[in-house]
Protein backbone atom coordinates (compact mmCIF):
# COMPACT_ATOMS: atom_id res chain seq x y z
CA UNK A 1 0.00 0.00 0.00
CA UNK A 2 1.40 3.46 -1.17
CA UNK A 3 0.49 5.78 1.48
CA UNK A 4 0.17 9.13 1.43
CA UNK A 5 3.26 10.47 3.60
CA UNK A 6 3.58 14.09 2.46
CA UNK A 7 3.51 15.94 5.62
CA UNK A 8 5.81 13.58 7.33
CA UNK A 9 8.15 13.65 4.55
CA UNK A 10 8.62 17.44 4.72
CA UNK A 11 8.79 17.70 8.36
CA UNK A 12 11.34 14.98 8.10
CA UNK A 13 13.04 17.43 5.47
CA UNK A 14 13.20 19.92 8.22
CA UNK A 15 13.57 17.78 12.00
CA UNK A 16 16.08 15.45 10.19
CA UNK A 17 19.19 18.23 10.16
CA UNK A 18 18.48 19.31 13.41
CA UNK A 19 18.76 15.99 14.80
CA UNK A 20 21.72 15.46 13.13
CA UNK A 21 23.17 18.97 14.50
CA UNK A 22 21.90 17.91 18.03
CA UNK A 23 23.96 14.98 18.01
CA UNK A 24 26.71 16.11 17.30
CA UNK A 25 26.63 19.17 19.18
CA UNK A 26 25.80 15.95 22.33
CA UNK A 27 29.39 14.01 21.03
CA UNK A 28 31.58 16.84 21.34
CA UNK A 29 30.14 18.15 25.05
CA UNK A 30 30.52 15.02 26.26
CA UNK A 31 34.17 15.62 28.09
CA UNK A 32 33.29 17.34 31.26
CA UNK A 33 29.12 17.35 30.77
CA UNK A 34 26.43 15.45 29.74
CA UNK A 35 26.55 13.62 26.87
CA UNK A 36 28.79 11.97 24.69
CA UNK A 37 29.19 9.32 21.88
CA UNK A 38 26.55 6.89 22.87
CA UNK A 39 23.57 9.46 23.63
CA UNK A 40 25.15 11.09 20.00
CA UNK A 41 24.77 8.22 17.87
CA UNK A 42 21.61 7.38 18.79
CA UNK A 43 20.11 10.60 18.11
CA UNK A 44 21.73 10.33 15.12
CA UNK A 45 20.46 6.64 14.30
CA UNK A 46 16.79 8.58 15.23
CA UNK A 47 17.18 11.22 12.71
CA UNK A 48 17.73 8.51 10.49
CA UNK A 49 14.99 6.15 11.95
CA UNK A 50 12.81 8.92 10.66
CA UNK A 51 14.20 9.24 6.92
CA UNK A 52 13.82 5.39 7.01
CA UNK A 53 9.95 5.75 8.01
CA UNK A 54 9.14 9.21 5.49
CA UNK A 55 11.21 7.76 2.46
CA UNK A 56 11.60 3.76 2.90
CA UNK A 57 14.62 1.51 3.17
CA UNK A 58 16.55 1.88 -0.56
CA UNK A 59 16.88 5.69 0.00
CA UNK A 60 18.14 5.15 3.53
CA UNK A 61 21.37 2.78 2.51
CA UNK A 62 21.92 5.62 -0.09
CA UNK A 63 22.03 8.28 2.28
CA UNK A 64 24.31 6.48 4.51
CA UNK A 65 26.27 5.57 1.72
CA UNK A 66 28.11 2.56 3.41
CA UNK A 67 27.11 -0.56 4.60
CA UNK A 68 26.11 0.04 8.54
CA UNK A 69 28.02 -2.65 9.49
CA UNK A 70 31.03 -0.96 8.01
CA UNK A 71 30.06 2.48 10.25
CA UNK A 72 30.19 -0.25 13.02
CA UNK A 73 33.98 -1.34 11.85
CA UNK A 74 34.84 1.69 11.60
CA UNK A 75 33.59 2.92 15.15
CA UNK A 76 35.66 -0.62 16.37
CA UNK A 77 38.65 0.79 14.39
CA UNK A 78 38.85 3.69 16.15
CA UNK A 79 38.09 3.08 19.37
CA UNK A 80 41.40 0.72 18.91
CA UNK A 81 43.02 3.55 17.54
CA UNK A 82 42.85 6.05 20.58
CA UNK A 83 44.71 3.52 22.86
CA UNK A 84 47.81 3.70 20.33
CA UNK A 85 49.30 7.48 21.62
CA UNK A 86 48.94 5.96 25.40
CA UNK A 87 50.94 2.97 24.40
CA UNK A 88 53.54 5.24 22.42
CA UNK A 89 53.98 7.28 25.53
CA UNK A 90 54.22 4.10 27.31
CA UNK A 91 51.46 4.50 29.75
CA UNK A 92 49.01 2.07 30.68
CA UNK A 93 46.48 1.44 27.57
CA UNK A 94 43.77 3.77 27.42
CA UNK A 95 45.07 6.35 29.43
CA UNK A 96 43.71 9.78 28.16
CA UNK A 97 46.41 11.90 26.05
CA UNK A 98 45.45 15.32 26.25
CA UNK A 99 46.80 18.11 23.50
CA UNK A 100 45.87 21.63 23.24
CA UNK A 101 46.19 23.89 20.03
CA UNK A 102 45.60 27.51 20.90
CA UNK A 103 43.11 29.35 18.86
CA UNK A 104 42.56 32.70 17.30
CA UNK A 105 40.91 34.76 19.40
CA UNK A 106 41.06 33.47 22.87
CA UNK A 107 40.30 29.52 23.48
CA UNK A 108 42.36 26.30 23.34
CA UNK A 109 41.13 23.62 20.73
CA UNK A 110 41.33 20.41 22.99
CA UNK A 111 42.13 16.66 21.54
CA UNK A 112 42.14 13.90 22.94
CA UNK A 113 42.23 10.57 22.63
CA UNK A 114 38.82 10.93 24.92
CA UNK A 115 37.31 12.61 22.28
CA UNK A 116 38.78 10.04 19.01
CA UNK A 117 37.06 6.78 21.70
CA UNK A 118 33.26 8.62 21.55
CA UNK A 119 33.79 9.02 17.97
CA UNK A 120 34.56 5.35 17.44
CA UNK A 121 31.84 4.94 19.91
CA UNK A 122 29.16 7.14 18.08
CA UNK A 123 30.01 4.98 15.22
CA UNK A 124 29.84 1.85 16.43
CA UNK A 125 26.02 3.13 18.01
CA UNK A 126 25.42 4.35 15.07
CA UNK A 127 26.29 1.49 12.85
CA UNK A 128 24.87 -1.39 15.22
CA UNK A 129 21.03 0.22 15.35
CA UNK A 130 21.28 0.84 11.18
CA UNK A 131 21.77 -2.33 10.87
CA UNK A 132 19.09 -3.48 13.35
CA UNK A 133 16.78 -1.16 11.83
CA UNK A 134 17.48 -1.96 8.23
CA UNK A 135 17.34 -5.48 8.89
CA UNK A 136 14.01 -5.35 10.54
CA UNK A 137 13.31 -3.46 7.30
CA UNK A 138 13.72 -5.86 4.79
CA UNK A 139 12.92 -8.75 6.60
CA UNK B 1 8.01 33.93 45.13
CA UNK B 2 9.77 31.82 42.30
CA UNK B 3 9.38 29.02 44.86
CA UNK B 4 5.65 29.02 45.65
CA UNK B 5 5.08 29.24 41.74
CA UNK B 6 7.76 26.52 40.92
CA UNK B 7 5.94 24.35 44.08
CA UNK B 8 2.22 25.15 42.83
CA UNK B 9 3.56 24.34 39.09
CA UNK B 10 5.17 20.71 40.00
CA UNK B 11 1.57 19.77 41.59
CA UNK B 12 -0.10 20.95 38.79
CA UNK B 13 2.12 19.31 36.27
CA UNK B 14 1.80 16.25 38.73
CA UNK B 15 -2.18 16.18 38.53
CA UNK B 16 -1.65 16.06 34.43
CA UNK B 17 0.30 13.23 34.49
CA UNK B 18 -2.34 11.49 36.76
CA UNK B 19 -4.96 12.30 34.34
CA UNK B 20 -3.02 11.15 31.56
CA UNK B 21 -2.23 8.35 33.19
CA UNK B 22 -5.85 7.72 33.97
CA UNK B 23 -6.69 7.97 29.39
CA UNK B 24 -3.57 5.40 28.95
CA UNK B 25 -5.20 2.84 31.60
CA UNK B 26 -9.09 3.19 30.49
CA UNK B 27 -8.53 3.49 26.22
CA UNK B 28 -10.69 2.79 25.33
CA UNK B 29 -9.02 2.70 21.58
CA UNK B 30 -5.10 1.93 21.35
CA UNK B 31 -5.08 5.41 19.59
CA UNK B 32 -5.90 7.24 22.85
CA UNK B 33 -3.64 5.34 24.47
CA UNK B 34 -0.49 6.38 22.46
CA UNK B 35 -2.02 10.00 22.86
CA UNK B 36 -1.91 9.57 26.54
CA UNK B 37 1.93 8.65 25.90
CA UNK B 38 2.51 11.11 23.68
CA UNK B 39 0.92 13.85 26.29
CA UNK B 40 2.94 12.12 29.34
CA UNK B 41 6.50 12.58 27.37
CA UNK B 42 5.65 16.69 27.25
CA UNK B 43 4.44 16.21 30.50
CA UNK B 44 8.08 15.18 31.44
CA UNK B 45 9.69 17.83 29.68
CA UNK B 46 8.06 20.52 31.68
CA UNK B 47 8.88 18.11 35.05
CA UNK B 48 12.45 17.72 34.09
CA UNK B 49 12.42 21.92 32.91
CA UNK B 50 11.03 22.90 36.60
CA UNK B 51 13.66 20.31 38.29
CA UNK B 52 16.45 22.70 36.37
CA UNK B 53 15.17 25.78 38.64
CA UNK B 54 14.52 24.40 41.14
CA UNK B 55 17.72 22.38 41.31
CA UNK B 56 19.59 25.63 40.20
CA UNK B 57 21.44 23.47 37.51
CA UNK B 58 21.45 23.46 33.72
CA UNK B 59 22.66 19.57 34.26
CA UNK B 60 19.09 18.34 32.24
CA UNK B 61 18.73 20.42 29.62
CA UNK B 62 20.33 18.09 27.19
CA UNK B 63 18.06 15.34 28.83
CA UNK B 64 14.80 17.13 28.02
CA UNK B 65 15.27 18.17 24.29
CA UNK B 66 16.47 14.50 24.32
CA UNK B 67 13.23 13.19 25.02
CA UNK B 68 11.66 15.49 23.09
CA UNK B 69 13.33 14.00 20.10
CA UNK B 70 12.71 10.38 20.93
CA UNK B 71 9.63 10.79 22.33
CA UNK B 72 8.04 12.45 18.75
CA UNK B 73 10.29 9.55 16.75
CA UNK B 74 8.12 6.92 19.63
CA UNK B 75 5.26 8.51 18.71
CA UNK B 76 5.56 8.25 14.93
CA UNK B 77 6.30 4.69 15.77
CA UNK B 78 3.83 3.93 17.38
CA UNK B 79 1.53 5.78 14.96
CA UNK B 80 2.63 4.32 12.30
CA UNK B 81 2.40 0.32 13.72
CA UNK B 82 -1.11 1.10 14.40
CA UNK B 83 -1.94 2.35 10.95
CA UNK B 84 -0.33 -0.24 9.12
CA UNK B 85 0.59 -3.30 11.34
CA UNK B 86 4.64 -2.88 10.63
CA UNK B 87 6.61 0.05 11.42
CA UNK B 88 8.36 0.26 8.15
CA UNK B 89 7.13 -0.76 4.36
CA UNK C 1 16.48 39.71 40.02
CA UNK C 2 14.33 42.32 40.82
CA UNK C 3 10.73 41.66 41.56
CA UNK C 4 8.98 42.57 38.04
CA UNK C 5 11.40 40.00 36.66
CA UNK C 6 10.35 37.26 39.43
CA UNK C 7 7.02 38.22 39.37
CA UNK C 8 6.73 37.27 35.15
CA UNK C 9 8.34 34.35 35.71
CA UNK C 10 6.25 33.07 38.40
CA UNK C 11 3.37 34.23 36.42
CA UNK C 12 4.86 32.33 33.15
CA UNK C 13 5.23 29.28 35.46
CA UNK C 14 1.89 29.15 36.67
CA UNK C 15 0.64 29.52 33.59
CA UNK C 16 2.40 26.44 32.04
CA UNK C 17 1.28 24.40 34.60
CA UNK C 18 -2.68 25.63 34.02
CA UNK C 19 -2.17 25.07 30.75
CA UNK C 20 -0.32 21.42 30.63
CA UNK C 21 -3.05 20.69 33.41
CA UNK C 22 -5.91 22.17 31.15
CA UNK C 23 -4.79 19.68 28.26
CA UNK C 24 -4.97 16.74 30.46
CA UNK C 25 -8.41 17.25 31.33
CA UNK C 26 -9.33 17.61 28.08
CA UNK C 27 -7.43 14.50 27.63
CA UNK C 28 -9.27 12.93 30.11
CA UNK C 29 -13.19 14.70 29.58
CA UNK C 30 -13.66 14.66 26.27
CA UNK C 31 -16.18 12.57 24.19
CA UNK C 32 -14.37 10.56 22.08
CA UNK C 33 -10.82 10.34 19.97
CA UNK C 34 -11.06 13.21 17.80
CA UNK C 35 -11.83 15.57 20.16
CA UNK C 36 -9.43 15.07 23.03
CA UNK C 37 -6.87 15.20 20.01
CA UNK C 38 -7.54 18.89 20.40
CA UNK C 39 -6.14 19.20 24.22
CA UNK C 40 -2.49 17.80 24.31
CA UNK C 41 -1.73 19.45 20.81
CA UNK C 42 -3.29 22.71 21.75
CA UNK C 43 -2.97 23.17 25.54
CA UNK C 44 -0.21 20.90 26.57
CA UNK C 45 2.34 22.22 23.91
CA UNK C 46 1.50 26.21 24.81
CA UNK C 47 2.08 24.95 28.29
CA UNK C 48 5.39 23.52 28.31
CA UNK C 49 6.58 26.08 25.89
CA UNK C 50 5.52 28.77 28.59
CA UNK C 51 7.15 26.71 31.25
CA UNK C 52 10.28 26.63 29.06
CA UNK C 53 10.30 30.49 28.71
CA UNK C 54 9.75 30.94 32.08
CA UNK C 55 13.21 28.34 32.71
CA UNK C 56 14.86 30.67 29.90
CA UNK C 57 13.80 33.95 31.81
CA UNK C 58 14.98 32.60 35.20
CA UNK C 59 18.71 31.73 34.24
CA UNK C 60 19.21 35.15 32.13
CA UNK C 61 18.14 36.75 35.34
CA UNK C 62 19.50 34.73 37.94
CA UNK C 63 23.32 34.06 36.21
CA UNK C 64 23.38 35.70 33.02
CA UNK C 65 23.37 32.45 31.34
CA UNK C 66 22.39 32.68 27.40
CA UNK C 67 22.02 29.46 26.31
CA UNK C 68 19.09 28.74 24.08
CA UNK C 69 18.25 24.96 24.23
CA UNK C 70 15.08 26.00 25.82
CA UNK C 71 13.73 27.90 22.90
CA UNK C 72 15.16 25.05 21.07
CA UNK C 73 12.90 22.73 23.00
CA UNK C 74 9.95 25.21 22.19
CA UNK C 75 10.50 25.42 18.81
CA UNK C 76 10.86 21.50 18.32
CA UNK C 77 7.51 20.76 20.21
CA UNK C 78 5.92 23.63 18.17
CA UNK C 79 7.33 21.87 15.22
CA UNK C 80 6.55 18.22 16.33
CA UNK C 81 3.38 18.58 17.87
CA UNK C 82 1.02 18.69 14.94
CA UNK C 83 2.77 16.59 12.89
CA UNK C 84 2.16 13.50 15.74
CA UNK C 85 -1.48 14.86 16.05
CA UNK C 86 -1.66 14.62 12.67
CA UNK C 87 -0.53 10.80 12.41
CA UNK C 88 -3.06 9.91 15.28
CA UNK C 89 -5.50 11.05 13.45
CA UNK C 90 -5.00 9.33 10.28
CA UNK C 91 -3.99 5.99 12.24
CA UNK C 92 -7.86 6.58 14.17
CA UNK C 93 -9.29 6.98 10.83
CA UNK C 94 -7.70 3.71 9.75
CA UNK C 95 -8.91 1.99 12.62
CA UNK C 96 -12.28 3.59 12.17
CA UNK C 97 -12.62 5.04 15.59
CA UNK C 98 -16.29 5.86 17.07
CA UNK C 99 -16.53 9.58 16.93
CA UNK C 100 -19.65 11.16 19.04
CA UNK C 101 -23.24 10.74 17.98
CA UNK C 102 -23.16 14.65 16.79
CA UNK C 103 -20.32 14.58 15.16
CA UNK C 104 -20.98 16.08 11.40
CA UNK C 105 -19.22 14.87 8.29
CA UNK C 106 -17.36 11.99 7.87
CA UNK C 107 -14.02 11.05 8.47
CA UNK C 108 -11.71 9.43 5.12
CA UNK C 109 -10.46 6.03 4.89
CA UNK C 110 -7.33 5.71 2.78
CA UNK D 1 28.12 29.44 -7.69
CA UNK D 2 29.94 25.85 -7.83
CA UNK D 3 27.45 23.11 -8.22
CA UNK D 4 29.60 20.76 -5.86
CA UNK D 5 30.56 22.74 -3.36
CA UNK D 6 28.10 25.57 -2.83
CA UNK D 7 25.04 25.51 -0.90
CA UNK D 8 22.58 23.62 -2.21
CA UNK D 9 19.75 25.01 0.32
CA UNK D 10 21.08 28.64 1.64
CA UNK D 11 18.30 28.50 3.95
CA UNK D 12 18.87 25.67 5.84
CA UNK D 13 22.12 25.95 6.16
CA UNK D 14 21.22 29.38 7.88
CA UNK D 15 18.84 27.45 10.18
CA UNK D 16 21.41 24.75 11.08
CA UNK D 17 24.16 27.47 11.70
CA UNK D 18 21.36 29.48 13.66
CA UNK D 19 20.35 26.15 15.83
CA UNK D 20 23.83 25.89 16.53
CA UNK D 21 24.83 28.65 18.13
CA UNK D 22 21.64 28.29 20.14
CA UNK D 23 22.81 24.84 21.20
CA UNK D 24 26.40 25.40 22.01
CA UNK D 25 26.49 29.11 22.02
CA UNK D 26 29.10 31.48 20.59
CA UNK D 27 32.43 30.76 21.79
CA UNK D 28 35.33 30.98 18.77
CA UNK D 29 35.45 26.81 18.17
CA UNK D 30 32.18 26.35 18.03
CA UNK D 31 31.02 29.42 15.84
CA UNK D 32 33.93 27.57 13.29
CA UNK D 33 32.50 24.56 13.81
CA UNK D 34 28.87 25.33 13.30
CA UNK D 35 29.78 27.36 10.37
CA UNK D 36 31.12 23.91 8.76
CA UNK D 37 28.88 21.51 9.97
CA UNK D 38 26.01 24.21 8.00
CA UNK D 39 28.03 24.21 4.84
CA UNK D 40 28.79 20.27 4.94
CA UNK D 41 25.38 18.64 6.13
CA UNK D 42 23.47 19.84 3.23
CA UNK D 43 25.85 19.40 0.77
CA UNK D 44 26.27 15.60 2.21
CA UNK D 45 22.38 15.09 2.25
CA UNK D 46 22.00 16.90 -1.07
CA UNK D 47 20.31 14.94 -3.45
CA UNK D 48 18.04 12.76 -1.09
CA UNK D 49 14.99 14.92 -0.70
CA UNK D 50 13.11 14.87 -3.32
CA UNK D 51 10.81 17.69 -3.24
CA UNK D 52 13.40 20.55 -2.92
CA UNK D 53 11.49 23.19 -0.50
CA UNK D 54 11.22 26.30 -2.81
CA UNK D 55 10.54 29.34 -0.39
CA UNK D 56 10.46 32.28 -2.20
CA UNK D 57 10.37 35.02 -0.09
CA UNK D 58 11.43 33.52 3.27
CA UNK D 59 10.86 37.51 4.93
CA UNK D 60 7.10 36.94 4.47
CA UNK D 61 7.51 34.52 6.77
CA UNK D 62 8.39 36.76 9.91
CA UNK D 63 4.67 38.29 10.11
CA UNK D 64 2.88 35.30 9.43
CA UNK D 65 5.05 33.67 12.24
CA UNK D 66 3.93 36.44 14.50
CA UNK D 67 0.58 35.83 13.63
CA UNK D 68 0.69 32.49 14.04
CA UNK D 69 2.03 32.53 17.81
CA UNK D 70 -0.77 35.28 18.66
CA UNK D 71 -3.08 32.51 17.50
CA UNK D 72 -1.67 29.91 19.11
CA UNK D 73 -2.22 31.63 22.20
CA UNK D 74 -5.99 32.23 21.46
CA UNK D 75 -6.13 28.69 20.65
CA UNK D 76 -5.26 27.26 23.85
CA UNK D 77 -7.90 29.83 25.37
CA UNK D 78 -10.33 28.46 23.65
CA UNK D 79 -9.74 25.05 23.93
CA UNK D 80 -9.90 25.55 27.90
CA UNK D 81 -13.13 27.48 27.86
CA UNK D 82 -14.34 24.07 25.75
CA UNK D 83 -12.40 22.08 28.27
CA UNK D 84 -13.99 23.53 31.27
CA UNK D 85 -17.41 24.29 30.41
CA UNK D 86 -19.44 21.45 31.73
CA UNK D 87 -23.30 22.75 30.82
CA UNK D 88 -22.45 22.91 26.89
CA UNK D 89 -21.92 19.95 24.30
CA UNK D 90 -19.50 20.49 21.97
CA UNK D 91 -20.04 20.29 18.11
CA UNK D 92 -17.45 18.51 16.16
CA UNK D 93 -17.28 18.41 12.32
CA UNK D 94 -15.06 17.16 9.84
CA UNK D 95 -14.67 19.47 7.08
CA UNK D 96 -13.02 19.29 3.48
CA UNK D 97 -10.89 21.79 2.97
CA UNK D 98 -9.81 22.49 -0.51
CA UNK D 99 -6.02 23.78 -1.63
CA UNK D 100 -4.78 26.08 -3.11
CA UNK D 101 -1.39 25.85 -2.41
CA UNK D 102 0.41 23.20 -3.82
CA UNK D 103 4.20 23.33 -2.45
CA UNK D 104 4.87 20.48 -0.23
CA UNK D 105 6.18 22.62 2.35
CA UNK D 106 3.40 25.04 2.12
CA UNK D 107 0.82 22.47 2.62
CA UNK D 108 2.91 21.12 5.69
CA UNK D 109 2.91 24.33 7.28
CA UNK D 110 -0.26 25.31 6.62
CA UNK D 111 -1.20 22.04 8.26
CA UNK D 112 0.23 22.65 10.80
CA UNK D 113 -0.77 25.66 11.66
CA UNK D 114 -4.42 24.78 11.17
CA UNK D 115 -3.43 21.88 14.00
CA UNK D 116 -2.35 24.65 16.30
CA UNK D 117 -4.89 27.15 16.19
CA UNK D 118 -8.40 27.47 17.56
CA UNK D 119 -10.10 24.66 17.53
CA UNK D 120 -8.82 22.59 14.15
CA UNK D 121 -6.89 19.63 14.00
CA UNK D 122 -5.78 18.89 10.31
CA UNK D 123 -6.17 15.55 10.32
CA UNK D 124 -5.11 13.70 6.37
CA UNK D 125 -4.54 15.10 2.83
CA UNK D 126 -5.82 13.92 0.11
CA UNK D 127 -3.62 11.36 -2.73
CA UNK D 128 -3.70 14.24 -5.13
CA UNK D 129 -2.60 16.72 -2.85
CA UNK D 130 -5.60 19.17 -3.28
CA UNK D 131 -7.81 18.60 0.08
CA UNK D 132 -7.19 18.62 3.24
CA UNK D 133 -9.34 16.95 6.33
CA UNK D 134 -9.94 19.20 9.32
CA UNK D 135 -11.53 18.16 12.30
CA UNK D 136 -13.02 21.17 13.85
CA UNK D 137 -14.20 20.36 17.92
CA UNK D 138 -17.11 23.38 18.01
CA UNK D 139 -18.07 24.63 14.85
CA UNK D 140 -21.87 25.27 13.25
CA UNK D 141 -21.05 26.78 9.98
CA UNK D 142 -18.52 24.73 7.30
CA UNK D 143 -18.35 27.32 4.74
CA UNK D 144 -17.53 29.68 7.75
CA UNK D 145 -14.41 27.76 8.78
CA UNK D 146 -13.26 27.28 5.39
CA UNK D 147 -13.40 30.83 4.62
CA UNK D 148 -11.56 32.09 7.89
CA UNK D 149 -8.61 29.60 7.47
CA UNK D 150 -8.52 30.83 3.75
CA UNK D 151 -8.04 34.83 4.49
CA UNK D 152 -6.59 34.39 7.50
CA UNK D 153 -3.58 31.74 6.67
CA UNK D 154 -3.55 30.58 3.01
CA UNK D 155 -2.83 33.75 1.57
CA UNK D 156 -0.24 34.97 3.78
CA UNK D 157 1.20 31.39 2.35
CA UNK D 158 1.03 31.79 -1.13
CA UNK D 159 2.64 34.95 -0.85
CA UNK D 160 5.73 33.07 0.45
CA UNK D 161 5.47 30.47 -1.68
CA UNK D 162 4.44 31.99 -5.22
Amino acid sequence: MKSNTLILRTAALAIMPLQLMFSVFLLLRGHDEPGGGFIGGLVAASAFVLYAFSFGVGSTRKLLRVSPKDLLAVGLLFGLASTIPSLLAGEAMLTAMWWQLPLPGEGYLKLSTVLVFDIGVYLAVLGTLMTFVIGLMES
Amino acid sequence: MIEIALKVTIALIALAVVLNVYRLIRGPDATDRVLALDTLYINAIALILLLDIQLDTRLYLESALLIAVMGFIGTVALAKYLKRGSVIE
Amino acid sequence: MTLAIELGISILLIIGGVFALIGAIGLARLPDFYTRLHGPTKATTIGVGSIALASFAYFAGANASYDLIELLIMVFLFMTAPISANFLAKAAMHLKVKTTDNTRGQPWDQ
Amino acid sequence: MNARFGLPHPLLSFALFFVWLMLAGASAGYVVLGLLLAWILPLVTRGFWPDTPRIKKPWKLLPYTLKVILDIIIASLTVARLVLSFRRKPQPAFVCYPLTLTDPMGITMLASTISLTPGTVSADVSDDHRVLLIHAVDVSDDQELIEDIHDRYEKALLEVFQ
